[in-house]
């Protein structure tokens, strides 16, 4: 099968070349060794043979911490009118893909939230395969998902091309004179044990009620929130207001939040509803792996392994499906 | 019968303290300074701790003076087990040292001393009557506290700096950014020790005892930073030598110390400083220079005018500073490794109120097994005593009021730190 | 403006009346911006914005309006309660929504309809009642059953009375317990709310009952329904979250699988009822 | 509107949190017109106790009673009373030996039988006085301090978050010191807000602001020790700011 194909030096022209699109992003290694997507200035910048980013690509669609409104006595509530800054996330990887598809779906969905669609439009993602490492567990590393407008497939001497979305094809055409056309087999599509195990379980819908590992989890789990901070698919939110010194102006936030903090499921006057770890651990199950609302039955996880590599104690999730679900399909 | 009157607390100044004048009719037969500052006991916090903890605790001692705390004692550290640090490291505790000082001299200038030029109250009133001068004071001291916050992690109680080196250097673009902040403010600086220069102190005129200054001298000429502590009386030692030259003396009336070099009675700060010629920047000599008359031999009075000075030279040290960092290359290990002995260290430094000694001892195991800290507000007191009785027995007589107002400010020309003076006084 | 953006930027309402009901609950009369109206159904909630303080969801307790005002009976229960408490006439506030399903008012019809309140889910259940006040012969009968504390707390006691005259209602009141003065007020029992159902029997099928108050109320109440004969799937239960969007974002509000805020806040209790946590 | 009146005051503390009030320099000409600074020792000569403060904020620990004397003036005048940073909140430094004697630390410092008579352990406000409302820190953060004062312009009281230092870490996207290096960080268990400026600069969390609400002491004990760390060093640092664990605690 003919193949678009970019040669390993022509990398860095590629990079210029995307720049058009916007400011580029990628993923760097930071001076303390941390693997995190930031701004991208040369091919050198790049950290190309990464795993995984500590924080998932969704920093850039609903920033950690977000001004989502203003107000004033004049005008009342108005949304910040700050435009969202054309960006271009290169390299990444198909699960970070897939969990950007899904937040889509959240957030775009029956009732679009105005913040996202502004800063999701302004973003072009382009994708890179990968290897997965003992803790990942995606549905197929090398596939481009069909949200990334390009996607490069890794081989040995330089990448496979290819455009998933419109904004990716109209792209392809103008990075003609950079590419070359090779013969190559597009490799099969595999999807991990693990993720057949965990949509099996999710199917059936089962939550493992007498699993002992629920109450070892909520006895080591710290609720240091990193799992839920670091997956590319949480975005529960918390939101504040704070109102000016000048008594005349406020701004509200919003910022992510978790659902292993206690006040996660607490109402006005102190009762909550979830008011164990243990309950916290269940729901956070419930929503990762059976979805609510619109998305019940869509499990989110993406099979990053980053809530596994992250957590201070260790606690992973899958463990539940290991022990129960061993069925491949 | 003889009365008391007391000030209580003393106000515009950073920690707890009362002045108590006993007369006997109209004639004021003592004066006693109370630094009432409740005993944190840090010396007996530190003997226990690892070699590591004692500049993350000491710096606690006092707010204002958390930069300098913290450098002194990484340096105590590093003087008993034999580290040595990189360049760069040294050059970024110099700037936060430097950021340190304008922040404390900023603080004293602006919000404590200034309202006394205008007869008022507070930073509440200043705001209002001079409002330009006050917010122009203003930048310069949130200039300071830029750099301590950029180079410790933190605007008080750096975090950043650690026995052997840094968590992380600062990014470049920010010391660029901080470098751009302090050429801004620079002339304000200028103007502002123009104006304590030309303002009139509001400091009634007294026969003060001239000064016998003190300071600390670094001795360059040697690899490690050997300093010594100088008077203005000619006495010189070196400062690992500090209690052969610091005594400390119960009084007679008291069951407190008070400090004294060689016997007599010293003062340290900023007028210190520049009467024993520390080295100055280029447009702070030419402002000493210019209010020289006012300051050499000067009583404490001048302290405010000598902050001034001292301001814009620890504006203008940042900035030498800066630039000298952002011409070495891109550093490596902001951490140098070392091995952990048995040892003792001290270390000297200047402190914005003056000089200031910590001295660990530390076992095999780099445990703290003894501590001993001197804080330049406790080798002030015994000065600050001394002038307080010759301020108010000339003024015999004045009014109440006016007298507590005066006898204040004398203590605020002092800028004492009382939290930082450890150990608790009753004069 | 368009429907999202009314779900997600509040608009702007002066606060026209404030009628004090009793030390710590206030009836609050919000006039829109702009002769705007705002339809709702009753058992929905709005996010009320107190500028500085933020949002909180409050259920109308009054019927959609033609003038564009909007009545809102609101507890002061924490920070933003409290500053919405603070405000006097004439200061400003956001509303959006209206947010979730409400009471399912065709559902009730031709039925005996049982209206079950404790302390301030009076609120929301006031709306309903004038609902089916107003369509009062779509439905068999009436019942109101309302518990509070104590006398002092009541909320719209007159207002009820007054309504119970006119016999399109019946309305048993009770109190958990006397005020101070120990005098017994009249036309109201002293005991806790599910003891009014106790002996009550009602035609399955023939029946609903829509309840709304603290999470403790709902386990006894509905144990006393089921036993007066209320089938699951008439009991209509409104539930309590920390909404904070309103719009199935946040995540605040699930019930097992259910969001809440827009599947909810009125569930029937055969729908909710081996949910973990949701009661 | 009548201008609220504020008592800024510091009991045994280092005069950090008063000085982060000071270092609110960009706003502080603002703040001088939005408040009646009533009792400010550190900032006005005006310095008596008189009537009402809509707000004191009282920095430090209680160790004389002197310090208690001001704090229950303070509290009898106030109509919303603040502990103002970690001291105040929590002990603080002064309080990190409270399990050892203090007649000999005392000794250790003074010499037998000299030395300051009337002082005792240091304790937080709420030891001694209802307390409505605190900011904690050593120092507290300028913007929690900010919002604090805003909220009180509109009488009411801001939320602040409730997780731990971990958190801002991870959004921060710095290194794991406690993951990667092995070391004693108390940021599980530690109250964020701070933006977790230690482990930014790659220095351990000193858990300088207090227990976060739902620390699991228990299992950050259990880590630590796992990772080498002798229990005594982790007590010991635990301590420097709350000398009070429950080491049990799992929630
Ligand atoms: C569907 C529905 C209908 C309701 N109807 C009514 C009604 O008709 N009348 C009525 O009185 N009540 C009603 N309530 C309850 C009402 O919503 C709560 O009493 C109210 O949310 C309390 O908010 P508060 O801020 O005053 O209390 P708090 O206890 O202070 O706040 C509640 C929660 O929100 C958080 N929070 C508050 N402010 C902020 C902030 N600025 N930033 C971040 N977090 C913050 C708090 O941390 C707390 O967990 C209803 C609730 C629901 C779900
Ligand atoms: S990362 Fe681990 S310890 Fe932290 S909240 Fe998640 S499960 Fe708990
Ligand atoms: S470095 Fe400390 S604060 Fe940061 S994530 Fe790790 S344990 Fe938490
Ligand atoms: S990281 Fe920890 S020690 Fe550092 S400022 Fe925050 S709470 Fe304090």
């Amino acid at each position: 099968m003919k193949q678009r194909f970019l040669a390993d030096n022509a990398l860095g022209q590629f990079l210029d070349w995307l720049t058009h699109y916007g400011v580029l992003h990628g993923p760097t290694r930071t001076a303390e060794g941390v693997d995190a997507f930031g701004p991208v200035q040369t091919e050198s910048d790049l950290c190309l043979d990464y795993r995984r980013t500590l924080i998932p690509p969704k920093k850039y669609l609903l920033p950690p911490r977000q001004t989502i409104l203003n107000y004033t006595t004049a005008a009342g509530y108005t949304l910040p009118d700050r435009p969202a800054p054309q960006q271009v996330l290169f390299g990444v990887h198909s699960c970070d893909l897939q969990g950007i598809a899904y937040l889509d779906r959240v957030f775009l969905g029956d009732r679009p939230d105005q913040l996202y669609r502004r800063y999701r439009n302004a973003l072009t993602l382009v994708g890179l395969s990968c290897e997965p490492d003992p803790f990942c567990f995606c549905a197929s590393s090398e596939k481009a998902p069909r949200n990334a407008d390009l996607f490069l497939q890794r081989l040995e001497h330089g990448f496979i091309v290819s455009a998933e979305t419109t904004r990716g094809k109209g792209m392809l055409a103008g990075l003609e004179p950079l590419l070359t056309e090779i013969e190559a087999i597009p490799p099969p599509p595999v999807e991990s044990r693990m993720m057949i195990r965990l949509r099996n379980a999710a199917e059936r819908g089962s939550t493992f009620p007498d699993s002992p590992l629920w109450e070892n989890f909520a006895a080591r789990c710290l609720s240091c929130g990193a799992c839920s901070v670091c997956c590319p698919t949480c975005y529960c939110f918390d939101v504040l207001e704070h109102g000016a010194l000048d008594g005349m102006t406020a701004e509200r936030l919003r910022e992510w939040d978790n659902c292993l903090f206690r006040a996660h499921g607490e109402v006005a006057g102190g009762h909550n509803f979830r008011p164990t770890r243990r309950e916290r651990f269940l729901y956070r199950y419930l929503h990762k792996y059976l979805g609510f609302g619109a998305l019940a039955g869509v499990p989110a996880c993406v099979g990053c392994g980053r809530c596994r590599v992250v957590c201070p104690v260790a606690i992973d999730l899958t463990e539940l499906f290991a022990e129960g679900d061993d069925v491949c399909a | 019968m003889g009365s008391v009157l007391e000030i209580k607390p003393l106000s515009r100044v950073e920690g707890h303290g009362t002045v108590r004048v006993s007369l006997a009719g109209r004639q004021v037969e003592s004066v006693q300074l109370n630094l009432i500052e409740s005993p944190r006991l840090f010396e007996a916090l530190l003997v226990g701790k690892p070699y590591d903890e004692l500049p993350e605790i000491i710096c606690r001692i006092c707010s204002i003076c958390s930069s300098v705390h913290r450098v002194t004692s990484l340096q105590a550290i590093e003087a008993a087990l034999g580290i040595g640090i990189s360049e760069p490291t040294a050059l970024y505790r110099e700037l936060i040292l430097a950021g340190g000082q304008i922040e404390s001299h900023g603080l004293h200038l602006f919000c404590l001393v200034l309202p006394d030029y205008f007869g008022i109250a507070g930073f509440t009133e200043l705001a209002a009557k001079a409002p330009a001068e006050f917010r122009a004071g203003l930048r310069i001291k949130a200039a300071g506290n830029r750099i301590q916050e950029l180079v410790g992690g933190r605007l008080i109680h750096p975090a950043n700096l650690v026995p052997g080196g840094m968590g992380k250097y600062p990014a470049r673009d920010e010391l660029k950014k901080l470098r751009s902040e302090l050429q801004e403010i620079l002339p304000d600086a200028v103007k502002a020790c123009e104006m304590f220069a030309t303002l009139t102190p509001p400091l009634h005129p007294a026969n003060f005892t001239p000064p016998n200054y003190l300071a600390v001298q670094n001795d360059d000429s040697e690899s490690l930073p050997a300093n010594l502590l100088v008077t203005s009386n000619g006495q010189s030692i070196d400062s690992t030598r500090y209690r052969e030259l610091l005594t400390e003396q119960v009084m007679p009336h008291s069951n407190a110390k008070h400090s004294y070099a060689g016997g007599e009675i010293v003062t340290v700060g900023a007028l210190s400083r520049l009467n024993l010629g520390v080295e100055l920047s280029s447009r702070s000599a030419q402002a000493f220079f210019d209010a020289r008359s006012q300051l050499l031999g000067a009583p404490m009075p001048a302290n405010v005018l000598a902050q001034g000075v001292e301001l814009v030279h620890s504006v203008e040290q940042g900035i030498a500073l800066i630039d000298k960092l952002l011409e070495m290359p891109a550093t490596s290990e902001p951490r140098v490794p070392f091995p952990i002995h048995e040892g003792n260290g001290t270390a000297a430094r200047e402190a914005p109120r003056g000089v200031l000694i910590h001295r660990y001892e530390l076992d095999s195991q780099g445990i703290c097994t003894a501590a001993d800290i001197v804080t330049p507000t406790a080798i002030n007191q015994a000065a600050m005593e001394r002038d307080l009785y010759a301020l108010a027995s000339i003024l015999t007589g004045v009014d109440e009021s006016e007298l507590k107002w005066q006898l204040e400010m004398l203590v605020r020309a002092y800028d004492p730190c009382i939290s930082c003076a450890v150990h608790v006084v009753r004069i | 403006m368009s429907a999202p953006e009314l779900n997600s930027i509040p608009i702007s309402a002066r606060i026209q009346t404030i009628r004090r009901l009793t030390a710590d609950t206030a009836l609050f009369r919000l006039q829109l911006d702009g002769d705007r109206t705002f339809p709702f159904i009753p058992g929905q909630f709005v996010q009320l914005s107190v500028p500085g303080g933020g949002e909180v969801p409050i259920s109308p307790a009054d019927l959609p309006a033609v003038d564009g005002t909007i009545e809102l009976c609101v507890r002061r229960f924490g920070h933003v309660t409290s500053l919405l408490h603070r405000s006097r006439t004439g200061d400003r506030v956001g509303i959006r929504g209206p947010f979730g399903n409400g009471f399912p008012v065709d559902a009730m019809a031709g039925k005996d309809v049982l209206l079950l309140a404790g302390g301030l889910g009076i609120a929301p259940l006031r709306s309903l009642l004038f609902h089916l006040l107003r369509h009062r012969s779509d439905i068999r009968s009436l019942t109101l059953m309302y518990g509070a504390r104590e006398p002092a707390v009541m909320l719209f006691k007159d207002e009820l009375l007054e309504l119970a005259t006119t016999g399109s209602l019946r309305l048993l009141l009770t109190v958990d317990f006397l005020s101070d003065t120990g005098q017994a007020e009249p036309a109201c029992n002293v005991g806790l709310l599910p003891a009014l159902l106790k002996g009550v029997q009602l035609e399955p099928g023939r029946s609903c009952a829509a309840v709304c108050g603290p999470p403790a109320l709902y386990r006894c109440t509905i144990d006393e329904l089921l036993l007066a004969g209320v089938a699951e799937d008439d009991i209509y239960l409104s539930l309590e979250r920390r909404m904070k969007c309103g719009v199935g974002l946040c995540c605040h509000c699930a019930v097992g699988q259910l969001l809440c805020c827009c599947e909810g806040p009125v569930f029937s209790y055969r729908d909710i009822k081996n949910i973990p946590g949701a009661l | 509107m009548t201008r609220p009146s504020l008592a800024i005051a510091g009991l045994t503390a280092c005069f950090g949190c008063q000085l982060t009030f000071l270092n609110c320099e960009a706003e502080l000409p603002t703040l001088a017109g939005l408040f009646d600074f009533t009792y400010f020792p550190m900032g006005s000569s005006r310095r008596e106790i008189g009537g009402e403060f809509t707000a004191a904020l009282v920095e430090g620990a209680v160790s004389t009673p002197d310090d208690l004397e001001t704090l229950v003036r303070l509290r009898s005048r106030s109509r919303v009373l603040v502990a103002f940073g970690t001291c105040a909140r929590w002990g603080g430094v002064a309080a990190m030996n409270n399990h050892l004697s203090r007649v000999a630390m005392i000794e250790s410092v003074y010499g037998k039988g000299a030395g300051p008579t009337r002082s005792f352990n240091p304790g937080p406000l709420h030891r001694f006085v209802t307390v409505d409302f605190s900011i904690t820190g050593c120092p507290p953060e300028k913007n929690e301090l900010l919002a604090t004062l805003a909220a009180l312009l509109h009488g009411a009281l801001p939320v602040f978050p409730q997780y731990p230092v971990c958190t801002e870490c991870r959004n921060r996207e710095c290194l794991c010191l406690l993951i990667e290096r092995g070391e004693p960080c108390l940021g599980p268990i530690t109250q964020a807000g701070c933006n977790a400026r230690c482990p930014a600069v790659s220095i351990k969390c000193e858990g300088c602001r207090g227990p976060v609400t739902e620390a699991n002491v228990a299992s950050e004990l259990e880590v630590l020790l796992e990772k080498g760390i002798s229990r005594e060093e982790v007590i010991r640092r635990m301590r420097r700011f709350y000398p009070e664990w429950d080491y049990g605690q799992r929630s």
